[in-house]
Formats: C-alpha cells, structure tokens, sequence
C-alpha cells in the first residue's frame, strides 16, 4: 500500500511539471488562439539558455538573463510571426507554431550546441521517508516551485489589472480593442509568462534528465494533458496533469510488466481519447456551438 | 457550286445526304458546353417544324417573322419557312415597338417565331393591334408556364405536330420543296431608314445564293471555317454569312451562350471569317487599351513598342515598301511576345478574312488589327444587294477605299457623283412600295445614295450621303460627312459640323470629346469648370488644331477632294445634343436645322477678319442651376496643303 | 392552400432550450405540399433554432416531427434529414469558398451520386458517366438562376449576391421534397431581391418545389407566400394568409414592441 | 504567353472535366512523363536514382496521402509517419515470412496501413480541430509502441526488419534503375487514382466537409462515412509509401526513420508545396528531399567539412522559417505560385 502511495505520490510530482508545460499551451491558446506547438521548444531553448550562462556568471543573474531571452522571443513572435498572420484560421495559426519549433530547436541549438549538458542549480536531491514513504528534496523543491508559480498566476489573472485585461482579451478580442486593449501587446504579455513557466519547467527538467533535444519532447507529454484538460482551461491543465502523472505512473508500475513495460509513451493520449469520446472539448474546454 | 441548288432548301437537302451526321452544321453554347448540330440534325429539325407549320395552315408565300438572339431554333425555323415556300421576315430584337407594329402590319405576317418570353411578350402585346398575326411560336419556354393564350406554341410542340403531320403525308415535304424556285422570294429584310419608314427589301433564293457563292470565291472559303453567329438575324450582313454562306459553303455558324458571354465564346470558338460593323471593331481596340493600362508598367513599355513596331511594318506593307530587315527582326519577336497572344485572347488568332462593313472605319483601328498580322479588309455592301458590292483583295488593301467591285459586279457613278451598282445580289424591290422601287431601281441598277468615285487603282472610293454632297464656289467636291468623319476619327473629336456649300472655302464646328479632352487636360494640370470653359482654352484649340491639320494632310492626297480642306474651325461652347434637335438619336447631324441655328457662327466663319465670336452660353452647374452668360469662341485659321 | 390534404411536414409541440434559454417553446407548425410558406418574426424568436431542428442539427428536448405523414426519430442525423429530401440555404453564406460554382453546386448532388470510391478512383466509365449526368442537371441549375457567366469562377471570391444565389442553387441541386430556406434575401439591393424573388416563385410554380422560408422584408413576403407563421421569443403568435397577418395586432404588437425587428 | 486557347471548344462534359482540359497543359504533362520515364533512368547516376530520386517520389506519395487528409479534407494529422511504419512493417511481413508475391505485399502493406488508419480516424467523428491533431499523436505513440514491444511483429531483433532482395515473378529488382521504375510505376498509377478521386465527388465532399462541415452534412454529405475515407486513404498511401521506401531505400524497417518528425516533415512538405493540390504534394516533397542536399552544398562553400550538427540546425532553421514565410507570404504553398504564373501566362499580354 505505501509502495501505491509513493508510486502516486511521485507521479503527482511529475504531473505538475506536465502542468506547468500544459499551461503554458492554455495561455497562449486562450490569449491569442494559437495552439503553441513550441511550447516544449521554448522549455528548451531555457535549459539551453540558463547552461549557457551559468558558465559565465552566477545563477540569479543567468536566471535574470534567461528571461530576458524568453522575453525577446515572445515579442520576436509574436510582432514578427504572428502579426501578419492576425485573423487567419487556427490551422494556419498552429502550422505556423510547427514552423516555430524548428526555428526554436535549430537556433536554439546553433547558439548553444547540441550536445547534452547537466544543468545543477544547486538543489540537494536527499531522499527522506514519511511513514514508509520514500521522497526526496528534488522532487519536492520543484513541485513546491510549480505549485507556487500556478498559485501566483491564479493570482495575477484574477487580481492584477494586467491579468484581467488579459482575460478579457482571451474571452472576446474585439471586445478587448474596443476598450483600447493593444491586441498584440496583450499576447506579447502571454507569450512572456508562457516563457517564464517554458523556462520553469525547463529547468526542473533540464536539472532532472540533462539539458538536451529531448528535452523538447516534454510538450508531447503535455499534449494529452492538454485535450484532456481542455486547450483553453488553466484550471484543467492543472487537474489533468496530475491526474495523468500519477495514472501513467501506476499504469507503468502495475500494468507495464504484463504488456512488456513502456506504456508511459503513450498511456496519457489513450487515457485523453478516452475522456475525450465521451467529452469532445475535454474536462474543462469551452465548447462551441455550431452556428449556422 | 451544286448544280441541284434552286432554293436553300434544296441545299439543306444535298448537305444532309453529303455530310449526314458526320459534319456539324450549327453550334450554341448552352448548359455550359457547345451543343453541336450535325447538318442532318439541321434539316430533321427544319423538316419537323416546318410540317408543324403546315399543319397549322401554313401556305406557300406565307411570311413569318423571326425575333431573337442568334439560336439555331431561330435557323432551323427560317429553312423550314422556306421549304413550304414561305418568306422569313427576320425582326431586330432591340427594335422599339413602334418600329415591330410597322413591320409586322405591313409585312402582312401570319406566322412568328419568337425566341424567349421576352420577345413573346413584344409580339403579344402587338397582336392585339393586329389581328391577321394567327400563331406566335417560342423556343425557350422559360417563365412562360403561366401563358395560356391557345396561338402561342411552343417550338418544340409544332415540331410534335410537324412529325405527326408528316407521317399522315409522308411525301408533303419534299414535294413542297421541289415546288421552289430560285425566282422566288427567299427573304424580306427591313432596312431601318433614317427617314420615314423601314423598307422591305425582297431578295430572291438567286440573289442570295449567287451573292454568297461571290463571297465564298473571293476568299476561297472552305466547308470549314468557323464563323460566329452573334449579329442581329435581321442584318443582312448575318443572314449572308451565318445562313446563305453557311448552307452553300456547308461551313459552322456558332450561337453564343448570352450577349454577355460572346468575348469569352468567340476564343472558344476561334472563328476562321468573321464579318462585323466598325463598332465592334472600335470596341474590341478600346477594350484592349483599357486593359492594357492596367498592367504593370514594363510589360506596357513593351506592348506600345511593339504596337509602334507592328504599326511601322504595316504601313511599309500597304506601300508594298520592302520592310528593313532590323523592322523585320523587331516584328517576329513582337508576334510571339504580344500580337500572337494577344489575337489570341481575342479569339481572332485562327481568322483567315475578317470584313469591317456598314460605314466608314477609322485607318488607326483598321490599321491596328491588320498591323497584328490579321486580314481584316473593306466591304461596301447594300442590303439592296444582299451585301455584295465591293471588297478589297488580299494584299491589294487600303484604309480609304473599300476595294474593287466584286466578280459580276457593275458599278457606274452618275454625274452628279451617286455610286450605283448592278449585283447578282440585287434586290427585285421593296415589298408594297413601288414607287421607292422607281426611286431607287434604274433599268437593273441601284441607286446606292452614296456619293464616292473609282480611285485610278479602280477601287471604289465612298465619300458621302449623295444628298449632303455638294460643290464649293470653285466648283470642288464637298463632302462634309467625309471631312466630319476624319475628324471624328481623332479620339478628341466628339462631333463635327462641315460647311462649305458654294462658299469659297470649308469651314468647321468642332465638338470635343468631353472625357477625352478633359483626361487630356487633367494630365496637363490644365484647370476647367465645364464643358463650356474647357473647349475655350486655348491648349485644347491648338490640340484640336494639331488634328485638323492631319484631316487636311490627309485630304491633300485625295485627287478629287484636295481643294476642300478646312480652312476655319470653332470648337462649340456645346455639345451638339438630340434633346436640343441638332443631331437625331442615333447621332446624325442635322444639317439644316445646326446651319438655322447657329448661322451667326457660320457668317463668323466666312468672315476672314473674325477671330473670335461671341455666343450665348448656358453653363450648367454641378447642382444643376444654369446660368446664361456671353462666351467669345475663337476662331482658328488651319493651314492647308 | 387547401388545409385538408396531409400536411409535407409537420412538428409538434417542438421545445428546446439553450443554457436554461428556451428557444423554441412548444411550437407547432405544417408545412403543405406545393406551398411557399413563411416562418417570419423579431430576430432571437427561434426561426433559424426551428430549421435547424428540422434539418437535424439540433435535437430539440421534446416533441414530434412528422415528414410525408412519417414519424421522425427527434435526434436524426443532418445527412439522413437531407436523404429525406429535405434540402436548405443558410442566413450567413455558407458556401464553400474553396470551389468553384460549379463545384458547390455539384455537392448539392452528393445524395444522388452512388459510384463507390474506387471506380471514382478509375474515373473512367461508372464514374465519369454519372459525373456528367449530374453536371448535366447542375448546368440545368445554372441556366435557372442565370448564372452561366461565373460558372467556373472560385465561389468565394463572387459577391454577396451572387454567392446567395450560388447557394440557392445548392440547395434546388438536391431536388429535395422541401426547400428551407433562411433569409434568402438579407443584406441585397432592391434589384438582387426581386431576382431572388423571382427564382423562388418559379422555382416553386414551374419545379413545383415546395418552400419554407425565413425572411425578415415583408414586403417580398407578403408577395410571394401562400401562409405565414409567426413567432416571438420562441413562441407561435400567429399562422395564417398574408391578409391575416397584416391585420393581427399580436403580430402589429411584436414588431413593434421590437425596435427595427 | 505561351498559351493558345484560341478554337479550344468542349461539346461533351467529359470532355470540358478532363483532367487537363487546356492542350498545353497536356502538352506539358507528356513532357514531365517522358523525364520521368525515358530520360532521368539513363541518364541520371546511380547516386541520384537511389538517394534523390527513390526518397523523393516516396514522400510525395505518402504527402500526397496526407495532402487527401489535411489539404483537402481539412483533418489535422500529426502522427502520419506511424503509418508509413505500419505500411513498412507489414509489408515486409508479409513478403519477407510469409512469401506473398511483392506487389500483393505492397499492397498489403497499403491495406493494412489503411486499417490502422481508419481505426485512429474514429475520434474524428467526435473529436474536431486541435482536439483531434493532438489524439493523431497517439497514433504516433502507439504504433511506435506496438511495433517496438510486440516481439511478434520484429521477429526477435527489437523493433527492426530487414529488407529481402526484391523479386516480381522471379525477376530480381535490384539495381537502382529497377527500383527506380518500380516506385516510379506504383506513383504514376497511385496518383492518377488519387487525381480522379479528388476531382470527383468524393473530392468534392472532402473540400465541403473543410470549407464548412455543418453545412455540408445539411446538404447531405456524410461526415462519418467521408472522413473515415479520407483517413483510410490517406493512410493507405502513406502505407504504400512506407513499403516502397523500405524496400528501395532504407533496406530495413526501422522505427526511428517513421518517427515523430518525418510526421512534421510531411505536413511541412505540404504546406510548403501547397494544401489541397495534388501538384503541391510533389512540390513539397521534391523540396524537402533536395533541401538538406542544398544546404550542405552551400555550407561546404564556407566550410571545407560540415559537423553533422551544424547541417542539422542550418535544415531546423530553414525549414522552420520557410513554413512560416509561406504561412504567412503564400499559405497555399507553391502550387499557387505556380497557378498564379500560369494564370499570368494565359492572360498574357493582359494584366486580367
């Protein structure tokens, strides 16, 4: 039974790393209409990023700097991408964020090489045990970090001023321009947060498997989060990460040795295609009424 | 030609046996493809519906009218008039009502073929007035669910009754066929007079037979041209070429799908011979500029050299001048660059001859096409003569004249100057109307009313309306009309008015062309308020002035007109307008009449110390209040050569 | 319209509500073979809601809905609805951008079209016999609505008007047993609706097609309807001839209580 | 400019639906099949036969499937390689241990891609737009999955099949100018069906489902039975594609050459190519397939060896950044160039 918690427990812990990744889809989704497909390549290009500096300068002014970075390329895209292709269908919209991945990825990689790196911010991974349950500082530290961070946006989104303007854009564009909302500034905003929470779970991942191509990948283990969530609820993002960290972790643990292991790759899209047949626009998603 | 061809039915009947199914005889576009008829198709068709119509009581000599856009039906119903020996009466189908009661009344037709609902409603509505109308067929039946009136056919029942008619008297058809003859009335074309009633010229199967065998072996046509069909059926110029031709050469008139659609249809098609009025010419050139000044700048570069290099070559080719061989070079390239694709989006790349008749063309448009490498040339024909009078020859061209009088052909210029004419395609009179018959046949030639003269190339020359021509006081031709069509020949010229009957010299109103000039202007940063101020600027008298000296350039190489060039000129403070009575609707001026009115300018005219004149204007402003001030024209000296 | 022959279609008692709104309320109403009929009232009062009920869309929470004296099942495939013979346009262009005229038109056929896949696969005989077969029947359509000259033009490019029409001319492809059609005429020109009107009536005399339509100008419906059916907020408030409407103060009384309705 | 369509009249409707109803273009097609035919096989290297060639005719099939997919009937599928996989696999399954004659293998591989599919098409009926792109990864995952765990399928030897000598009717293919023809033939034949499909009706409901679902099933068209088509056979040509670049190109079926970016290549290739064309597929992939050749010859302008990472990103960029150009410049990819200039060339000399 306590192996069933840790097993749980653990999987809670990476769900919220999926989370973070997953919301940082259901901002920009929900800000700007795009299905951000670079998601996992920005998480990238901030591991890439942060490594890069710490050679040269000491963790919180390379932090500093990564974000810096995060921040140019949210307003490089957004002005520069997506500003001419304003109105045009969500398919074009997403294609256009395939397009940006490859760019991510190769300039990326270009500048700060393709090899894989250790990133070690200096978070001590000692193991400890709670009632026969085994955890450790690292995983802690990082879910703590992520709770924070979703808690703090939670807040920003419903306190602040920005964060409301925000939402009012994501709910109704024409809306937002007509009570003198830029648009464009407003997902500039969205692309710089989504940045920040890229380059959070950047780190925790980089610090965890290496910073490396790979590292991209975590999008697609947000992806089924995602739909499962509904693309354009943070509220779902969250729930559904956890409930996908800790089912594909069971999943493994218990089903995985009668199918011959491996199950993790693509657990959570059967456990989306699932709840999706049943609910087309996921646990949370605002469905649209068809007009005509 | 075949021997057996009395009557167009008998030619109907030898080109079904010759072709059968195996050759198309007419084509429409309609549902989007070209419906092909083959020329058994033709005749099965004419036959159905012409034993419909005798079964309806159709006699021999019976007239019927026809109204409507070119459509085979409309064809088909014309052959099958002729073959129970009645006459087909082919109607404008823009004409105004007025016009259609006379015709209909006066051509005592019991029988009409009309082609859609709307040219139904027209003859129903005039039925009323004349009761000896017996059936109105139609062939679209579009919209007409709701016509219960039991005389009103549909095209397609008459042929039912027709088929059904023919199988009670298997031998009626050909037997009324044989009965025909070529003396015997083929066909009565209204000509629309500019005065007092239409006339309606008879033309006997002969005539016309023999005026298109005329045609054929002047251009060699072949059973295979392609001619689109997509002028009035009523004008004689159609009935020629897309029927007489057509049967006697078995070559493939092409009905297009709407009025609408006939550019798009006529590339389709790629006719081989084609044969229209100046107009359509003109309008074909305008439509090319227009576009043309919306392309993008390199490309219009090229295209006006290239028009320039074409125009170059085609003047050295009339002057039978051998072309350098640089000019030559120039011009190869500018076929495959702009004159070959650009024929051919006209859909003119496939003619072999293309014929301008009915009035004068302007040389810039004539020499244009032909400048492409096309063989557009000059006919003078008559409906009176079943449109053979004169044509020009391959490589024997001229923008003046309008060639050499056509094989079998006589052609006598009286003393007073009037070009008469004795055609195989002469008419034998105008139906009930002997005396302008008298008038108008003199022992077998017809009084063409065209004044012209034989240039000593012996082509013909058409210079006027005889009865406008007249002589100046140094006894020296005058033939206004002429000398306005010149000038109406530059784009800037709206209207002109010649005077000079016995005077000393010709002298001219001048009507600008208030689009044109005012474009011109505008380019220039030349400010106006109105018509009126705009033709008193000096910049546009000396623009006006640059083409009364071309006219006159030109005038100087004429042998007998050389002497009238104009000597004064005065742009008009208005433009001539049918509202005010100076020229009629379809744009002649009155003579007379603009002479009474305006006789203080004339007088200024011919008196050598005026140089200014001083009128009452009327200007119009933009809200439509006018005000009448006094305007001063002045008067311009041109020199003459 | 004589009353006493069965009715083409006919619901009863149709409700269905949005998010607690209830946008049709019990409504019932007939539509009879050869007839033009008219469902007008303000906008919201449930018009568009009642066709896409009809055409299967929607499935309203309850009532009846009988076609061709034929019970319907409530939640009916749209597809199924059009195999019915129901055919439709739609209150915004809904035409499909990306082909031509023609193209649109020709899906309006697809209920008639039957060669499988692979001999479309093939073309060659089954395939392209029926393909010009019904391209026959569209150029027909096309020749109806006058529209020869945009024939192959890429439909989202033609104007509104036009594009209105294209869309008619989708919907008559289907040869359906009923033709709905919504605001056939919204947003053109005097000259576009008198054409439009025009189509309707033949298409309704000479095709005998029998039509429900929606439409907001009363004058073009006073013109061309046999019976009207008004609702207002989801509710039926009136039914009957033209003459009746105009004089039935419920209907005076919605249009009026409804600013420009 | 070079067009002359002056006396082009149709008098049947087949004719006016040909395929290529303006002579020039006919013209122009027999010229690209005599290329293809005649004079690429002898006079090409071997090199560019079996490196350029065979790869490049491949991926136009299996984008030419996913063109049907995405370009026409506007279903989003990102895990599209999975079923080049499955068509590979099963392929040589068939030929390699069960000894079914070649082209029935290929074929086979086809059909058994096509079901897997049409399987993974379901959701479709329910799950729409983003929803649905993102459930085609599973697609990729779970093949991937399959193929790499089930010992059945590898026989042994994780996750990879070697590819057998090839022989139709005892006739080995094995020269790069047999392969040629062989994906040559099968292109030329699946492509002229692909053609009339699309401009048939079943084309036509694909596009009315893209343009606007809801009113297409009003007019009658029928998204289940149109949409599962559409994922069946464009997995089936991405199937076939899978087979025949396994056979004449890889060598040996191998999970990591279907991964999850030849998915993203092949939606690159048809956005750059153009979507909903059939001329765009082969644009697009003709592009991709010469694009990393290019970029290499141009880095080796500057640098006398190129690191294979750097050739890498230098593709990442470019590729990336030509799919956004095009998005945003020409979102129908070349093709429409293309139809533009030919427009051009038709009007010519008028500017419309």
């Amino acid at each position: 039974m306590t192996f069933f918690f840790e097993v749980l427990i653990s999987g809670l812990l990476v769900g919220v790393m999926y989370s973070l990744v997953a919301m940082g889809f259901a901002l920009i989704y929900k800000a700007s209409g795009v299905f951000n497909f670079a998601q996992g390549d920005m998480s990238l290009l901030a591991g890439l990023a942060l490594v890069g500096f710490l050679t040269v300068m000491p963790l919180w002014l390379a932090l500093l700097c990564t974000f810096a970075v995060m921040t140019i390329l949210a307003y490089g895209t957004v002005f520069i991408i997506f500003r001419p292709l304003v109105a045009r269908p969500p398919l074009i919209l997403f294609m256009a964020a395939i397009g940006l991945s490859f760019l991510i990825q190769g300039i990326g990689q270009a500048i700060w090489g393709t090899d894989a790196k250790g990133l070690n911010i200096g978070i001590p991974e000692i193991s400890f045990e709670i009632s026969g349950i085994y955890l450790n500082t690292f995983d802690l530290t990082f879910g703590g970090v992520a709770t924070a961070l979703v808690a703090g946006l939670v807040w920003f989104f419903q306190k602040t001023r920005t964060g409301r303007a925000l939402r009012a854009v994501a709910d109704d564009h024409e809306a937002a321009l007509s009570v003198g909302i830029p648009l464009l500034r407003a997902w500039a905003v969205t692309w710089v947060i989504a940045g920040i929470v890229a380059t959070v779970a950047g780190v925790a991942w980089g610090s965890r498997l290496g910073v490396q191509f790979s590292l991209s990948l975590i999008a697609l283990k947000a992806l089924p989060v995602l739909i499962l969530g509904g693309i354009d609820s943070i509220l779902g993002a969250i729930l559904a990460g956890l409930l996908i960290g800790a089912s594909e972790n069971l999943a493994e643990v218990f089903i995985g040795p009668y199918v011959g292991g491996g199950i993790q790759t693509f657990f959570p899209y059967l456990v989306a295609l699932i709840v999706l047949w049943f609910k087309p626009y996921g646990m949370f998603g605002k469905e649209i009424i068809e007009r005509v | 030609m075949i021997e057996t061809a009395k009557t167009f039915p008998h030619i109907l009947l030898y080109n079904a046996q010759k072709y059968g199914h195996d050759k198309v005889a007419i084509r429409e576009k309609d549902y989007g493809i070209w419906q092909s008829y083959s020329w058994q198709d033709y005749l099965d068709q004419a036959k159905d519906f012409a034993l419909g119509l005798a079964s309806l009581g159709f006699k021999r000599g019976d007239k019927m009218a026809i109204i409507g856009d070119n459509r085979p039906q409309l064809y088909w119903g014309m052959a099958a008039a002729q073959c129970m020996g009645g006459v087909p009466v082919p109607l404008y189908q823009d004409a105004i009502e007025k016009e259609l009661h006379y015709i209909l009344d006066h051509s005592e037709a019991r029988f009409a073929l009309a082609e859609d609902q709307e040219q139904s409603d027209k003859l129903l509505g005039l039925r009323k007035e004349i009761p000896r109308l017996e059936y109105i067929f139609y062939d679209d039946p579009k919209g007409m669910r709701n016509y219960t009136e039991p005389f009103l056919l549909a095209y397609d029942h008459v042929q039912e009754l027709g088929r059904k008619f023919g199988e009670e008297n298997p031998e009626f058809f050909m037997d009324e066929i044989n009965k025909g003859q070529p003396d015997d009335l083929a066909i009565i074309c209204y000509t629309s007079g500019t005065t007092g009633n239409p006339k309606g010229v008879m033309l006997l199967y002969r005539a016309i037979i023999d005026a298109a065998q005329g045609f054929i072996d002047w251009d060699g046509v072949t059973e295979n041209e392609e001619v689109m069909a997509y002028l009035p059926m009523a004008w004689i110029g159609d009935h020629v070429f897309s029927y007489g031709e057509a049967m006697v050469a078995g070559f493939t008139p092409n009905c297009p799908e709407d009025t609408s659609t006939v550019v798009h249809d006529m590339r389709e098609i790629g006719p081989t011979y084609i044969f229209c009025p100046p107009r359509i010419w003109e309008n074909m050139l305008t439509q090319v500029m227009i576009k043309m000044e919306d392309a993008a700048w390199v490309k219009r570069k090229m295209f006006h050299f290239f028009l320039d290099v074409a125009n170059r070559v085609e003047k050295l080719r009339m002057a039978h001048e051998s072309i350098p061989i640089g000019l030559r070079f120039l011009y190869q390239l500018g076929r495959s660059l702009v004159y070959a694709p650009l024929l051919d989006n006209l859909g003119m790349k496939k003619v072999r001859a293309a014929y301008t008749a009915g009035e004068a063309i302007g040389p810039e448009i004539f020499e244009f096409f032909r400048s492409l490498g096309m063989n557009l040339k000059q006919l003078y024909g008559m409906t009176e003569s079943a449109a053979l009078i004169s044509l020009q020859k391959d490589g024997d061209i001229d923008s003046e004249t309008v060639g050499t009088p056509a094989p079998g052909v006589d052609i006598k210029i009286t003393e007073m100057g009037e070009v008469t004419y004795k055609s195989p395609g002469n008419f034998v009179g105008y139906y009930k109307n002997p005396e302008a018959t008298e008038e108008t046949l003199e022992d077998g030639y017809v009084l063409s009313g065209d004044a012209g003269y034989m240039t000593e190339k012996g082509h013909l020359k058409i210079i006027d309306r005889a009865k406008d021509v007249s002589r100046l006081t140094d006894g020296t031709l005058f033939a206004p009309k002429y000398i306005e069509n010149k000038l109406k020949f530059s784009p800037y010229i709206k209207e002109a008015v010649a005077h000079g009957k016995d005077m000393d010299y010709v002298s001219a109103f001048i009507d600008i062309d208030y689009g044109a000039v005012g474009n011109w202007a505008e380019r220039r940063h030349i400010p106006y308020t109105s018509y009126t101020d705009l033709a008193r600027k000096p910049e546009v008298y000396d623009l006006i002035y640059d083409g009364v000296i071309r006219v006159n350039k030109s005038l100087s190489q004429d042998e007998k007109l050389r002497g009238a060039q104009v000597k004064r000129f005065l742009l008009l403070h208005k433009e001539l307008d049918p509202d005010d009575g100076e020229i009629t609707r379809t744009r002649k001026v009155r003579r007379a009449f603009v002479a009474e009115k305006y006789g203080a300018l004339i007088d200024a005219l011919y008196t050598e110390a005026k140089d200014s004149i001083d009128v009452d204007a009327t200007f119009t402003y933009e809200d439509g209040r006018t005000t009448t001030m006094k305007a001063s024209l002045g008067i311009r000296n041109a020199e003459t050569f | 319209m004589n009353q006493e022959t069965e009715p083409l279609l006919r619901v009863e008692e149709i409700s269905i509500t949005f998010g607690g709104l209830k946008a049709l309320n019990g409504v019932s109403l007939e539509v009879y073979p050869g007839e033009v009929m008219a469902i007008i009232g303000p906008n919201g009062a449930g018009k568009t809601t009642m066709l896409n009920v009809i055409n299967g869309v929607y499935t309203p929470d309850e009532g009846r809905i009988f076609f061709e004296g034929r019970e319907r099942p409530l939640k009916m495939k749209p597809h199924h609805v059009a195999a019915m013979g129901i055919s439709r346009t739609f209150q915004n262009l809904a035409l499909f951008r990306g082909m031509t005229t023609l193209g649109n038109i020709l899906v309006g056929r697809s209920q008639k079209m039957h060669s499988n896949f692979f001999s479309q696969g093939i073309y060659w005989g089954l395939s392209e016999k029926e393909e010009v077969e019904h391209r026959e029947a569209v150029e027909w359509i096309i020749d109806f609505l006058e529209i020869e000259n945009i024939r192959k033009q890429p439909a989202g490019m033609l104007p509104y008007g036009l594009q209105k029409r294209v869309e008619l001319g989708r919907a008559l492809a289907a040869e359906p047993k009923l033709l709905l059609l919504d605001e056939p005429m919204a947003g053109m020109n005097l000259e576009e609706k008198e054409d439009i009107a025009r189509f309707v009536l033949d298409a309704n005399e000479e095709l005998n097609y029998t039509i429900a339509l929606i439409e907001h100008d009363m004058g073009v419906v006073m013109d061309i309807c046999d019976r009207i059916v008004v609702l207002d907020f989801g509710n039926k408030i009136a039914e009957g001839t033209p003459e009746e409407i105009k004089k039935n103060p419920k209907v005076i009384q919605a249009y009026l209580g409804t600013a420009g309705g | 400019m070079f067009y002359r369509e002056c006396g082009v009249l149709k008098e049947t409707y087949a004719k006016d639906m040909a395929i290529f109803p303006i002579p020039l273009d006919r013209w122009g097609l027999g010229v690209m099949l005599v290329l293809a035919f005649v004079v690429i096989p002898f006079t090409a290297s071997d090199y560019w036969l079996s490196s350029i060639m065979l790869p490049f005719y491949c991926f136009s099939l299996a984008a030419l499937g996913l063109n049907f997919l995405t370009g026409y009937a506007g279903q989003v599928s990102i895990g599209h390689a999975a079923f080049m996989a499955v068509g590979a696999y099963s392929s040589l399954i068939l030929y390699g241990r069960y000894g079914v004659p070649l082209p029935l293998s290929i074929f086979g591989g086809g059909i058994f891609a096509s079901a897997a599919g049409t399987i993974f098409g379901i959701p479709s009926l329910r799950i729409k737009g983003f929803y649905l792109a993102v459930s085609t990864l599973a697609a990729q995952f779970i093949i991937e999955w399959v193929l790499t765990h089930w010992q059945w399928v590898s026989g042994g030897v994780f996750g990879t099949i070697d590819a057998p000598d090839m022989y139709i009717f005892g006739w080995i293919i094995d020269t790069p100018v047999k392969k040629y023809y062989l994906v040559l033939c099968v292109l030329t034949l699946l492509t002229v069906f692909g053609k009339n499909l699309v401009r048939g009706q079943l084309g036509r409901n694909w596009t009315a489902i893209r343009d606007m679902d809801v009113a297409a099933e009003i007019i009658g068209v029928s998204l289940f039975r149109n949409k599962l088509i559409a994922f069946a056979v464009s997995s089936f040509y991405a199937g076939v594609a899978g087979s025949l670049i396994t056979f004449t190109y890889y060598l040996a079926a191998n999970i990591e050459e279907f991964n999850l970016f030849l998915s993203f290549h092949l939606l690159g290739m048809i956005i750059i190519g153009g979507m909903g064309t059939v001329l765009g597929s082969f644009f697009g992939a003709g592009f991709m397939t010469l694009l990393p050749i290019f970029i290499n010859q141009t880095l080796l302008t500057i640098m006398e060896r190129v690191p294979s990472d750097i050739r890498a990103n230098s593709e990442a960029i470019v590729f990336g950044g030509l799919i956004v150009f095009f998005l945003i410049v020409e979102p129908y990819g070349m093709a429409r160039l293309w139809q533009t200039i030919k427009e051009k060339m038709r009007l010519w000399p008028f500017p419309y």
